[in-house]
């Protein structure tokens, strides 16, 4: 066991401002799957066995342990909690072989969870998804403060998780707290 | 009728009734020594200096619209010398030494206007290209001005210099660049051509060229065919639809470029400025509306209007250095539409088609060059040869490999 | 003062009073005012001055195509230039100023200019000034600018924030009055999704301005109940005080809101404005039209107005503009402002040029009579009229009301360029060719009557949305015709104003036509006409009819009102919304940014990455000390630099060999398992367009870096060739820039430093120059290790994923510190690279190709590759091409900048005789002088030649040689060690 | 404008970086004897047509595919969006 200690992107407090809460969540662990050429039949397979199915196009799996969404034609985001999947990556290479490409994305992302009545009074500030049409378990990728994030509508109705880049984690949470407080 | 101070004021006091049209309206003639396809900037001065600087008398100018309703009326007025290749910088700066005496030469005020510009910088890479392109300005004849952050805060010291996500780190400046009054530089051409017998004639649209046996024998129009010893297309924006017709393809893409105006304002910039971290430029007119622009919107467009994130893109560039500006109203946006050359820079040459010739592919490049284009492309065609500043703007140097890539972008047009 | 002017009724909350300032004296007026209309109430007419002339104006209108009542609102750094006093919504503790004036308001010594208004025609500047010609810069232009403008700004940074967000709807409708209400209500009900913007503070369009009833309800309170209606449905978003200022493409349309204008100063940390990109599927124009005034002299007196602004006035805001008013109307509309003003108590009498208008009970009707000229210095006091039978009559009035018809307000219709069409019942121009997806409905269509706008709502709701079924009912409402007999000017008027802001008169429209400036493109230009901050919604037509008249053409022939975005003048502050200031572009952090700080590095921006530029130690007073100290330190012991900013690109898939062999010029294909090799990218037209290395981690995973500045366009490229020219090549990319901390560690003792840290042999013999591999480290973290070198000397790159490194740094730092590791920021990079002769961005400019850079050879012949055709062309391959090489000063006092140029030692100075020039310069510690990288004609020919290098730009002149651009070691014995 | 991706909808434009005409999927063969003259064609001259024009939009900001966008350059009109590796394929590039 290595003892190097990790830290979160930004390692900030959760805040709550007016009805809106916004937390950072260093707690997932991330690695993308793309399908070989070919392969997408067997990739399906395996997703389906680890998530109950695969993410379709613009959707998440919202399952557990391990969730997932779709990014791309034939590639997909998979996340699962970090204390119990640090590895992901490997375990998914290991039920993949060469039917997919498979990479590590944890330290690619910030992941902040968002929740509280004017929530979609932020997002209508922040980003151009159509927060008020999206359905739990909706994903899409959008830009906030210039910045490509993926915003996930959760199963609570109030609650979007938006995971953006990592090293722009105090831009990308800076914009988050400034569009709270214009709404709250 | 020669234009003065004395004149208006004896027009005035007659009740304004002696000022006569300031070009004549004629109808085609059957043939002419050499037709100049485009009563835009380049066109108009094409013929002025055809009838001044080299003797053609027998010259029309045909205009599918009004004149001046092209690039020379939707730009953002600024003039300037600051290229950096040889290519570009000797001809850039015979246009602005021709923009120095346009006044005089075309007894018309265009408000040419060398209020300077000034380029910021805010990075060392950016400071070192900066200065090799201020020592090639230098070392082509031109004026160049290397200022730091302090003389720049001096002259400006509502810019964001230092409290910036892009701190200003000095500024290239000639202080010869400036604005005109756009509208007035294709009227002022086109009055002098008209009183040197060009004949002027407006909404009349070239529907085809008539080549026979490989030559050009003039351009069949909405008015009916004008036969010509010598066709000059100047229709930039516009290219590769009129050279469609003679079916050639070119080197060019159209693209849309914004432009703004802000409300009349009392003065604030004396100069023009331009941001080195993004995408912004602005001057302040004569009448107070402040001019600025940014980038093109960057996809293909012939519809003269743009959309709205470019606008954003340009106020997020004005916000970041001139925060001063969130309370002045943008009152106005507008478009252009350019020929976006494959290296940025335009061409002005004969075509392989013998009595066809081209001029186009002006980029961001067209107002400021409007004097010395007209005059090189008056050049080739009184002469057949290529006037000297214009020597590389040729249609086979993208064949040959002798791109002259200002940006360095390559051959990808919106990206120049 | 009192309200002197204040009458019965209206819409105001009387019961709220807000005391204001206009040019520092105080007023009180209420709230549900607007800045004018208090104005008004207490007797204040004049407001402004005009743009050329300075002439003393009021309001003309009561809505927002004001082109006259423009002031400074607020004070201080909130100044807001030209703000229509007309829409200005009271507040209490409002203060505003009067603009444009050299002096008072009342005594503006720049009216002069009036008097020399016959000298001071459209277009004079253009023949004059010509002479000397040195002056115009000097002496004329500066007091030109200085007349010029019309408002000032603060000059201080604006204090306010705005925001701007995203909106989705089925239906946007535009304009809250009859028709756009009708329109809301049946889509609405419908369930589809409804925004609904209006300018206003208070919806209802018209009919607040209006005394008809709808159904058995004033128009008002017919307004305010379906507004409340709207409001209780989930379904629909009301947007008062939202200007819809554009008409984009494909349904996009941007409405700014103003959500703190109405209040003092905005509460802590909310926008002022917000713009709102709207993205509907159906849009219905219901804007409404606008009334035109008609042109007679001196028809510019405050106290002159639109008709229906005195109406707006009377019952909208409970105003008497005056208690003796004129009409002057040339269609029966006129005649409302009549009975309206009568019924609140105003002495009216109205001027008709027709002979049958229409005869009123209570006032009097003077019918074929016009106004030919008025009278009041400051505001209006007697009207001149000509009556049918030739007389002439002065009427003492405070208040005129002009009416020539209304202009359905097509403004949005055009914004795709789009032209609307000449409607010769109207006599106005209506809507034609619309965006896609957008309808209009009611006066903006040119349905002139309250029926026709409110069954022309349900209607357009109903088509647009496709829905099925019948109409709803249509409340009963007034529908009389629209009767007009078009009157633009009055015959031999020519001080008489078209564009009031802009001082263009009659005289100047016949000047134009008498030049020859006549279609109405030159006519705009030329004049000035609607060029000013309310875009001639006024103005436009009557110089259009004007000019028609004149060149004995039909109104449509000379030309069509063309109008551009935006609506109305939108601060610029909306447009750029957060991304301001610091908040300009967001920034990267890299993974020791935090460490970084502690160290109290100093920083530099990249792009968007913060990077340690150096490292600063207490003792060290100059930049060049700490940068020489970690230069010197790296190469003689060890030192640490982050370098996650390069691009990283894990490349996969059983093809991706194949897939690199295309896009970089020189070949991967045989590249064994384990082993890195830099690469170079060629763009298609053969120029060098990135470069970096690809590290082989397996048979089917390469990990590509890129430079730092192109890994997003790098990235893209390598997309653009993997989907669209070899789409069947089994290859998948994946940009990992960010998810791993990568850091050089270069020096003689950089093993000895790793040694420390990872968990395999790294012996020259077991990890050889160029070696790659997964690792582990510390114990069994996952990890990359790279035998790479930047600096040139023995030098690893590590990675490890970002979350661990800022522990690595740290530990690194640990492991280092008997070797006196040095932490070195992007300026010792850079010296070294320099020793080295690495080409990085200002090598790679975009211009240079492989051959320029020295690396002609790599570039296979024997694969195709992306560029590599067009790289032969001759152009690019001339035998005195620009070669890469070194320069050094003779004198080593001496600096050798970059940018300067190269010329032949004792030749000319000039462009003719230019050979080259310096892309990258930096005193090198090692060598004690300064050494450039530099492209110089045939540069490899000219080795030890002596030349002249000269920055005359920053007064440079030295002389330097020509020599190896590999400074230090140049057999690359250091990086194979 | 609204760029509607085959499997995402209609998405904003500005999450799309732009590069030209789709033609650039037509890379000529190297291998051919006049592919200097291909080569120049390909890289250099354009159609430019004042109507439709079939070009290359990469969703950046998005799914990262390159698409082939038929619209109209004079009213912007898109009339249809395709992927531009399936033009690619059906323009014989499969290997």
């Amino acid at each position: 066991m290595h003892d190097l200690i990790p830290i979160p992107a930004l390692g900030v407090a959760t805040q709550t401002i007016g009805t809106i809460t916004i937390a950072e969540n260093a707690g997932v662990a991330l690695a993308s799957v793309a399908a070989r050429r070919g392969r997408a039949d067997i990739c399906a397979d395996v997703l389906t066995s680890i998530l109950g199915a695969v993410p379709d196009v613009g959707k998440a799996v919202l399952h557990d342990p391990e969730a997932g969404f779709w990014m791309a034609a034939g590639q997909w985001m998979i996340g699962a909690p970090m204390d119990t999947h640090e590895d992901l990556a490997d375990q998914l290479k290991a039920k993949l072989g060469d039917a997919a490409s498979v990479t590590e994305q944890s330290g690619g992302w910030v992941v902040f969870d968002i929740t509280g009545a004017a929530m979609p009074d932020m997002c209508e500030i922040l980003c151009n998804a159509p927060i008020r049409r999206m359905a739990a378990g909706d994903v899409q990728r959008t830009m906030i403060h210039q910045l490509g994030c993926f915003v996930i509508r959760r199963a609570a109705d109030d609650h979007i998780r938006i995971l953006g880049p990592r090293a722009s984690a105090g831009s990308l949470h800076h914009a988050l707290i400034t569009a709270a407080t214009a709404v709250a | 009728m020669r234009y003065s101070g004395l004149r208006v004021i004896k027009e005035a006091l007659s009740g304004h009734k002696g000022w006569t049209p300031a070009w004549r309206e004629p109808d085609p003639a059957a043939h002419y020594d050499i037709v100049i396809i485009g009563g835009g900037g380049h066109g108009l001065a094409t013929a002025h200096y055809l009838a001044k600087e080299f003797g053609q008398a027998r010259v029309a100018v045909i205009e599918k619209g009004w004149i001046g309703g092209g690039n020379v009326g939707r730009n953002t007025t600024i003039i300037r010398s600051n290229y950096l290749l040889d290519g570009n910088e000797p001809f850039y700066e015979m246009s602005l030494k021709l923009w120095e005496g346009l006044e005089q030469d075309l007894n018309y005020n265009a408000m040419v206007s060398q209020r300077g510009i000034l380029n910021l910088i805010h990075s060392d890479g950016q400071r070192d290209a900066f200065i090799r392109r201020g020592n090639a300005m230098i070392l082509n004849g031109a004026d160049a001005d290397l200022l730091s952050t302090a003389d720049i805060k001096k002259r400006y010291p509502f810019l964001k210099t230092h409290d910036a996500r892009f701190p200003i780190k000095g500024g290239l400046a000639q202080h010869r660049g400036g604005t005109v009054r756009h509208d007035a530089v294709a009227w002022g051409y086109a009055r002098s051509a008209d009183q040197r017998g060009v004949e002027i004639i407006q909404n009349c649209e070239v529907t085809g060229f008539r080549i026979e046996g490989g030559v050009c024998k003039g351009v069949e129009t909405s008015r009916g065919f004008i036969g010509a010893g010598k066709v000059g297309c100047a229709v930039a924006g516009n290219s590769s639809r009129l050279m469609s017709l003679a079916n050639m393809r070119l080197p060019i893409e159209s693209h849309v470029l914004q432009a703004f105006v802000s409300e009349g304002l009392k003065p604030v910039l004396p100069g023009v400025i331009t941001f080195g971290a993004g995408h912004f430029y602005c001057s302040q007119s004569d009448k107070g509306g402040l001019v600025f622009g940014g980038d093109i919107d960057g996809y293909n467009s012939y519809a003269q209007r743009g959309n709205l994130p470019t606008v954003e893109d340009v106020c997020e560039g004005a916000m970041a250095i001139f925060p001063m500006l969130g309370r002045a109203r943008l009152l106005r946006m507008w478009g252009g539409i350019m020929d976006m050359s494959m290296d940025g820079s335009p061409i002005i040459d004969k075509t392989h088609i013998d009595g066809l010739y081209f001029n186009g592919g002006w980029c961001y490049g067209g107002f400021k060059a409007t004097p010395a284009s007209g005059f090189a492309f008056a050049h080739l065609l009184a002469k057949d040869t290529p006037h000297p500043t214009a020597a590389a703007y040729r249609f086979d140097r993208f064949e040959k490999g002798l791109m002259i890539d200002e940006k360095g972008m390559g051959n990808q047009p919106n990206l120049h | 003062m009192t309200q002197k002017n204040r009458i019965a009724g209206g819409q105001i909350d009387r019961n709220t009073t807000c005391k204001f300032t206009f040019d520092g004296r105080t007023y009180a007026g209420h709230a549900g005012d607007t800045l004018a209309s208090a104005l008004l109430a207490n007797g204040v007419r004049l407001m402004g001055r005009s743009f050329k002339y300075h002439r003393p104006r009021g309001p003309m209108t009561a809505s927002s195509d004001e082109p006259n009542a423009l002031v400074h609102l607020r004070s201080g750094a909130r100044t807001e230039p030209n703000t229509r006093a007309t829409t200005t919504e009271l507040f209490d503790g409002l203060t505003a100023t009067s603009q444009n004036r050299l002096g008072s308001l009342s005594f503006d010594l720049l009216a002069v200019n009036d008097r020399l208004s016959t000298f001071l025609t459209a277009g004079f500047y253009y023949k004059t000034f010509m002479w000397p010609a040195a002056f115009w810069e000097k002496v004329y232009e500066p007091i030109i600018r200085r007349a010029a403008g019309l408002g000032t700004l603060s000059f201080e940074d604006d204090p306010d924030v705005y925001d701007k967000g995203f909106l989705h709807c089925d239906l946007l409708i535009i304009g809250a009055g009859p028709a756009g209400l009708m329109a809301a209500l049946t889509a609405a009900r419908s369930g589809a999704e409804v925004i609904l913007a209006d300018e206003d503070f208070r919806m209802g369009g018209r009919l607040n301005s209006e005394t008809y009833t709808i159904d058995d309800a004033a128009g008002a309170d017919w307004a305010a109940a379906t507004v409340s209606e709207l409001a209780n449905m989930p379904n629909v978003r009301l947007l008062s005080r939202t200007t819809v200022i554009g008409a984009f493409d494909h349904g996009i349309y941007g409405a700014v809101e103003r959500v703190s204008d109405h209040i003092a100063t905005p509460d802590a940390g909310k926008p002022r404005q917000i713009l709102w990109r709207i993205y509907t599927q159906k849009t219905i124009l219901a804007a409404g039209a606008i009334e035109r005034p008609i042109a007679f002299n001196n028809n510019d007196r405050p106290g002159i107005m639109t008709a229906s602004a005195l109406r707006s006035y009377a019952n909208r805001f409970g105003v008497a503009v005056n208690k003796r008013t004129a009409i002057f109307t040339n269609d029966d509309d006129g005649h409302r402002t009549a009975t309206d003003l009568h019924a609140k108590g105003v002495k009216v009498i109205v001027i008709d040029p027709r002979a049958d208008a229409p005869r009123a009970r209570d006032y009097e009707v003077l019918a074929g009579a016009q106004v030919v000229d008025t009278m009041g210095r400051l505001g209006l006091t007697f009207a001149k009229v000509c009556l049918a039978d030739g007389t002439e009559r002065i009427i003492e009035c405070g208040a005129l009301g002009t009416s020539g018809g209304w202009n359905p307000n097509v403004h949005l219709t055009c914004h795709q360029r789009g032209r609307p069409v000449w409607n010769d019942a109207l006599a106005a121009f209506v809507p034609d060719d619309l965006p896609a997806g957008m309808t209009v409905a009611g006066a903006a269509k040119g349905d002139m009557s309250t029926a026709g706008a409110l069954a022309g709502g349900a209607q357009a709701a109903h088509s647009a949305l496709e829905l099925k079924g019948r109409l709803p009912a249509i409340p009963q409402a007034e529908d009389a015709p629209v009767n007009i007999t078009p009157f633009w000017y009055v015959e031999g008027a020519s001080r008489a104003w078209v564009d009031q802001q802009n001082d263009v008169t009659v005289k100047d429209v016949k000047l134009s036509h008498q030049e020859g400036f006549r279609s109405v493109e030159h006519l705009k230009r030329y004049t000035t006409l609607g060029m000013g901050t309310d875009q001639g919604k006024t103005a436009n037509m009557g110089g259009l009819a004007i000019m028609a008249e004149l060149a004995g053409k039909t109104i449509p022939e000379v030309g069509t009102t063309m109008f551009r975005p935006p609506y109305t003048p939108v601060a610029i502050g909306a447009f750029g919304g957060r991304h301001r200031g610091q908040d300009f572009h967001p920034k990267r952090l890299t993974p020791s940014h935090k460490w970084a700080e502690e160290q109290g590095a100093v920083f530099v921006e990249v792009g968007n990455w913060m990077r340690a530029q150096w490292f600063p130690r207490k003792d060290e007073t100059t930049w060049r000390e700490s940068v020489d100290r970690e230069v010197l330190a790296t190469r003689k012991s060890v030192g640490v630099c982050d370098v996650t900013t390069l691009g990283k690109v894990d490349v996969q898939g059983a093809d991706a060999a194949d897939f690199l062999n295309l896009i970089y010029c020189n070949g991967f294909a045989k590249l064994p398992v384990g082993k890195a090799r830099y690469g170079l990218m060629l763009r298609e037209d053969g120029i060098a367009m990135d470069d970096g290395t690809a590290a082989r981690m397996a048979e089917d995973h390469f990990v590509v870096t890129t430079t730092t500045a192109n890994a997003l366009s790098v990235y893209r490229h390598m997309e653009f060739v993997r989907q669209c020219l070899v789409p069947d090549l089994d290859v998948q990319l994946i940009s990992t820039t960010e998810s791993w901390a990568q850091y050089a560690v270069a020096g003689p003792n950089a093993r000895r430093v790793l040694e420390k840290i990872v968990d395999q042999d790294i012996s020259n013999a077991a990890f050889s120059f160029m070696a790659c591999a997964n690792i582990t480290v510390c114990g069994g973290l996952r990890a990359r290790l790279f035998r790479i070198s930047f600096s040139g000397e023995l030098a690893f790159e590590i990675a490890v994923p970002t979350a661990y490194g800022d522990a690595l740094i740290r530990r690194i730092m640990t492991a280092g510190a008997e070797f006196d590791i040095t932490p070195y920021g992007t300026e010792a990079l850079g010296v070294m690279r320099i020793e080295k002769g690495h080409a990085t961005g200002n090598e790679l400019n975009g211009t240079t190709t492989a051959a320029n850079l020295g690396m002609g050879r790599m570039v296979s012949d024997k694969k195709d590759s992306i560029g590599s055709v067009l790289s032969r062309r001759e152009g690019l391959n001339r035998a005195d091409d620009l070669r890469a090489v070194g320069i050094k000063p003779i004198d080593p006092t001496q600096p050798v900048p970059a940018g300067a140029h190269l010329m032949i030692s004792d030749g000319p100075v000039d462009a003719a005789h230019d050979q080259g020039y310096v892309t990258s310069a930096c005193y090198s510690p090692n060598l004690g002088h300064h050494i450039a990288l530099a492209f110089l004609k045939n540069g490899e020919g000219r080795i030890g030649e002596t030349m002249r290098l000269v920055s005359p730009l920053t007064d440079i002149d030295v002389q330097v040689e020509i020599c190896s651009a590999h400074f230090i070691d140049p057999k690359g014995e250091r990086l194979r060690a | 404008m609204i760029i509607d991706h085959p499997l995402l909808g209609p998405r904003d434009s500005a999450e799309f970086t732009y590069m030209g005409d789709a033609r650039l999927i037509e890379r000529p063969s190297p291998d051919s004897p006049d592919a200097a003259a291909a080569f120049y064609d390909y890289a250099y001259l354009r159609d430019n047509p004042a109507g439709w024009h079939r070009e290359l939009w990469f969703h950046e900001a998005g799914d990262r595919s390159w698409l082939v966008v038929t619209r109209n350059t004079v009213t912007h009109e898109i009339s249809k969006v395709e992927f531009a590796s399936d033009v690619a394929r059906a323009k014989g590039r499969s290997k």
